[in-house]
């Protein structure tokens, strides 16, 4: 190392969405690959013509690309287990018997966290043990050669599901041996994945992985991103996690990435649910296709399930999945992203998962073309409102940035633009509070710093003052509390 | 790290979600209800690594550890704090843990002997746990070690 | 016997919806109860002290009048095994486990075709080899001291669910025992569960039913029907339904009955069955308590489950029930009649029975006040053209009946004006044929002599040839039966 | 009850739902791709007994029953029919049923054994059985048949 080099660190580069130039991926790319040893195995052309060789349908872009054409709603589960044998006897369970239309491998997190060692010992003790220790399947130790196995084993696309700020290794393999989509990206992540990662940082780890998926487009490999925006747990309007969505796909876009599924999540009220597809559904191609110029992005969205704390009755957890189910297909949407039945228990056994993609499977089926059948202004309104927040929200994030997506995420949760309530990040200021109306709709109960337009925070303050009046005690904490347990104690809202 | 309250409180309590765990929310919940009851709480949020209870703990001159662990590697990371509790001249503070403990949800009895008398925890909750119950243990084993210390210092004196 | 009598074989009474004179009654009762021997168990007023003494909220229309009141949705499984043991551990499990809020005791089939000795060969070899033989529940041979076992085994009411043609002795048995509701009435019964009687007859055996109905409320105790119109278990309009359960209340009321709780059957299409629902209560309301002013009439709405072939996989048939549940609520009914998930399988275990209501209570709990959330055009005409669609059946009906609802059922199946396809009886005409348009909503192929207005016929008819157009093939018989297992397949509508 | 297409038939079948049961979806789908196979179809409807069953063969010189039950109570009335055909002297005729035939579901070999060895039937169906298979059974039973009646006639010749 050059004294030139020691006296002035490494600055960090600007925040920037800039596209990367070959000289950083390339640096950055020697750094990732060495973090492993199963690094060596990855060989970016050998893999491009191995994506190549896989049937058009086992890609997850062209797959959601042809349910979106065709209106077939596809279905996605969780799953991630220890063992390759275990987890290659799982996917297979889910495509074969749960007629799985992508098949999910989730990383464990250990993996996430980059204790590779730990994972190993973990990895072989449930070899000999034959038990399965980790919360995930550990794809950097399995290396490509592993995980090529497990996207061998079924004709459905894989998608690789990590949360974590340092995606790059895992990313890596998991494209070498052939899976074609990873859930992203850098603001949900560093909200909920992590403690002391800051945005830029997190950014600049995901851009790594957008670029590489810039590589492979180049090599005509379509590779795809799972966008999460910044849903979050507990109640929260899913406008945040709109605008969110927004930012990670402009900084995804701007490396090469251009098939995106964005989340809308299951709240409750069926009106503002549907209105939620929607609405984000609206916004995000307003913004990256017609305000940022992305005309070749191709655009799903995926109806995720209520992601906070479930009942641990499965017969009552068959409730909510179904009922997310109807909500999710009168709203239009492409995908479902499905948490299974025994979510309140544990991981998963593989027959309670494939049951679950049994149940949605017949509620789509009943339900298809019924679409258009239902709205109402309620609903309507509700879609005009989340636009409207939405859009205040971005551009107010955008003007802090300068134009710039990555600058003004940074910015934007700095100046609490964006903000969640109950992140694990120390960088999201955590002023926004949440509160559910009488019908269980969210509302803001405290914006915090969230420039939400005054009618739209008007009207849910009217909401939520309704509900306090009807039941004769203010919202305060305790009802923020009693609305995070309420879906699993088999309601939206009991006063 | 948030600032211990006064000393009038009931006792004082370093919370966190250990290891490799983000799943923040129930211990969020938590302290709401500990320091609503009366407690002092230092919190360390998720990811908190044993070295980071125990510092913690020194500093504050905490009563007791919430350890809480959802993820499903608890058991990855709590094996040895009592030990590092130990070796710290700490050996004596309560520790709990609570969350989802295991992998799935194998018979609870068999889960908690593994927590405490394999590694040393003094109170283990199942998932689903209401705040109330591990506070009221709580109080009843503070008051309980306080009445032992006050005994011991009349009996020295 | 005199031989004045004998010269002049009784003729049968002439068919009209009056109330019978005590002379009738007590005549008819006498020859009812010699039956079987358990018959002479029955003694009327000590039963009325008995249901007297039990809680308000363990009779059944004061149960649904709560329901109603309160907003609070009742859910009810179907259910009954052969022995007392068994069935009485039955109702338990689904009240305390399954927190059904009626329980239900279903006859088996030997008793609804008054095989009472076979009935009770079937019972012993149950309680021999510890097997449950038959079908339901033997309530004659049970008597009443064995079905009061059931009714005091749990704190929420009975409702004895019967289909037959002979009901007399089995709901004799159940009043006297405590139980406050029964499954009705001479309409759907003749049609489905009898092959050659007589609406007529069928008429004369419900009136018994009703009258003995209005003795319990003459003496302070309040006894419920479930009213099922002419449900069939294939794809049909509901207006048939509606129609024939305004006749069939009417005939109740005129006996004296006042507590009513209508059917209203899942057909799949979201915006008819939110359609039918409306439709139906409004109808009834309309006829039975303006037109024939029974002012004091209860009328709930409650919604079937689909009643035709489901699944034989448990997880597909969540999907259904918990579908079902959502359009209830959103349709605003009162209660579920709920199939279990094995429903497809065979006469269900307790413990999946229970895991049924669990989901149901699940989705109505999520979705509680929410009833309002969503309509639409689609809805409302719907509901406006159903409406148009009874009226005109029932006031032709009506019409030939010279304005008596028994003469108009006899006279307006006899005239096909009241028809429905795939009927056991051989006294409907089976004219009707019904087959689903592209979004699975329910219309005329052919609507036999059905006066269904021309407004009506003619939407219908565009919506198929819609559909027949879509697919490129016509809707013929085949496309009959391919509705049929649509549902079981997991899908309304595959072309 | 539909009288018998013409002999130029592929065979004639007594269709029926046997004893106290009135499920008669299921056999009137049968009936129709009965129809429509060729064969003439004789049918009882629901609740039809073991007398109307035998009557209606004999009367038509059917070549085979179709005894559909889906309530459950097919082991209380179809035991017995076998020996009713015999001493009507219609022994030899195909007798198949089909529908649900037992309460719940058991091991559907033990009860396909108990329905033809147990009670002399030809063939037993489980439920969800499309048309088809019993179709192209019959089509084939009743060729073999006048197989055998063929050339049991020329032998006699
Ligand atoms: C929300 C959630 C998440 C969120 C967390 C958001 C956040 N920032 O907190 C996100 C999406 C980030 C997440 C990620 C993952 N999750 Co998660 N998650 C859940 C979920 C749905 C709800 C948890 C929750 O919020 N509960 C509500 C709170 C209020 O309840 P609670 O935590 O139990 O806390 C109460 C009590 O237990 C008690 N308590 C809690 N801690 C303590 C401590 C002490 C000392 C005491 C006394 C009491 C106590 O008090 C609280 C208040 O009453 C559960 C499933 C479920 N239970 O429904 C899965 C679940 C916990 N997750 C799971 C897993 C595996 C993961 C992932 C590995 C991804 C994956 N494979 O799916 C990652 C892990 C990432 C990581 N590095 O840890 C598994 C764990 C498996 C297991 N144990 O068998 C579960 C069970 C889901 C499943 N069925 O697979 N998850
Ligand atoms: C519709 C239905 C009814 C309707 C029948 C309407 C009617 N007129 O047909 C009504 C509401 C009247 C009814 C009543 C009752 N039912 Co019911 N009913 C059903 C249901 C939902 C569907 C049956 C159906 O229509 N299937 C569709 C047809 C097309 O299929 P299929 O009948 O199987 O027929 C096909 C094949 O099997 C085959 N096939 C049929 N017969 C034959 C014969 C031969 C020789 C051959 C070769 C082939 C063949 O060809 C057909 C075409 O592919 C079933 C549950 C299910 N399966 O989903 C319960 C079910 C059959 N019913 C049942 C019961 C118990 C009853 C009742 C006693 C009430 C009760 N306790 O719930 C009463 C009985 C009344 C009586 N006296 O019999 C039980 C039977 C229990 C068991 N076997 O373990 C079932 C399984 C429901 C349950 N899970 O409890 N029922």
């Amino acid at each position: 190392m050059s004294a030139a080099t020691r006296s002035r660190p490494a600055a960090a580069p600007p925040v920037t969405a800039g596209r990367w130039d070959d000289a950083r991926f390339e640096a950055e790319r020697a750094r990732v690959l060495a973090g492993w040893r199963t690094g060596a195995e990855v060989d970016l052309a050998e893999a491009a013509a191995l994506h190549k060789r896989r049937p058009a349908l086992a890609n997850v872009p062209r797959k959601r690309a042809w349910g979106r054409e065709t209106g077939t709603v596809l279905i996605q589960p969780y799953g991630g287990v220890t063992t390759l044998a275990g987890h290659t006897e799982l996917v297979r369970h889910l495509a074969e018997v749960g007629e799985a239309d992508i098949v999910p491998t989730t990383v464990d997190s250990q993996t996430r966290n980059l204790k590779y060692a730990s994972a190993e010992e973990a990895l072989r003790a449930s070899e000999r043990q034959g038990k399965e220790l980790l919360n995930g399947f550990p794809i950097v130790n399995h290396g490509v050669r592993g995980a090529r196995q497990v996207v061998e084993a079924v004709e459905v696309p894989v998608e690789l599901r990590i949360g974590t700020v340092v995606p790059q290794l895992a990313c890596e393999i998991a494209f070498a041996a052939g899976m074609s989509s990873v859930t992203a990206g850098p603001i949900y992540y560093t909200a909920h994945y992590s403690r002391d990662t800051g945005f830029a940082e997190t950014i600049a780890n995901w851009q790594y992985v957008f670029r590489l998926i810039g590589r492979y487009a180049e090599l005509g490999v379509p590779i795809g991103l799972q966008i999460h925006g910044i849903g979050t747990s507990t109640p929260f309007p899913n406008t945040l996690l709109g605008a969110a969505a927004v930012l990670e796909t402009l900084i995804a876009a701007a490396q090469g990435a251009r098939s995106f599924a964005v989340d809308a999540r299951l709240m409750g009220n069926l009106a503002q649910d549907i209105a939620g597809v929607r609405a984000i559904r609206e916004i995000v191609e307003e913004y990256v296709v017609r305000r940022f110029g992305y005309a070749d992005a191709a655009i799903t969205i995926d109806r995720k399930s209520w992601g906070g704390k479930y009942p641990e009755d499965t017969a009552r957890a068959f409730g909510i999945v179904c009922y997310n189910a109807v909500s999710g297909v009168l709203a239009g949407a492409d995908e479902f992203i499905a948490n299974s039945v025994q979510e309140g228990v544990g991981i998963p056994l593989k027959e309670a998962n494939a049951d679950t993609l049994k149940a949605i499977r017949q509620v789509v089926g009943v339900m298809r073309g019924q679409r258009a059948a239902l709205a109402g202004e309620e609903v309507e309104t509700e879609v005009e409102h989340m636009k409207a927040e939405m859009r205040a929200i971005l551009d107010a994030a955008l003007d802090l940035g300068q134009g710039d997506p990555a600058l003004a995420t940074v910015r934007g949760f700095q100046a609490g633009l964006l903000d969640i309530p109950f992140a694990a990040s120390r960088h999201c200021r955590g002023e926004v509070m949440v509160a559910r109306d009488a019908a269980g709709a969210v509302r803001y109960l405290d914006p915090g710093r969230v420039p939400v337009p005054a009618a739209v925070l008007a009207r849910h303050r009217a909401c939520l003052e309704r509900r306090a009046a009807a039941r004769g005690r203010p919202i305060d904490y305790q009802t923020i509390v009693d609305d995070i347990f309420s879906i699993s104690r088999g309601f939206l809202v009991r006063d | 790290m948030s600032t211990p309250a006064p000393s009038a409180s009931k006792g004082t309590v370093v919370t966190g979600v250990i290891g490799d765990d983000v799943h923040v929310i129930g211990i969020r919940i938590m302290e709401y209800a500990l320091r609503r009851s009366g407690f002092a709480v230092v919190s360390l949020g998720p990811l908190a690594s044993q070295k980071e209870f125990v510092e913690a703990a020194i500093e504050t001159a905490a009563d007791a550890l919430f350890v809480s662990s959802l993820n499903g590697h608890a058991e990855l990371h709590l094996p040895g704090l009592r030990g590092a509790c130990v070796e710290a001249g700490i050996g004596d503070i309560l520790i709990y843990a609570g969350g989802q403990l295991t992998i799935r949800q194998p018979e609870w009895s068999g889960v908690e002997r593994r927590f405490t008398q394999g590694m040393g925890l003094d109170r283990v909750y199942p998932p689903g746990t209401s705040p109330d119950v591990p506070i009221r243990d709580l109080a009843a084993d503070i008051a309980a070690r306080r009445r032992r210390a006050g005994a011991a210092a009349e009996a020295s004196e």
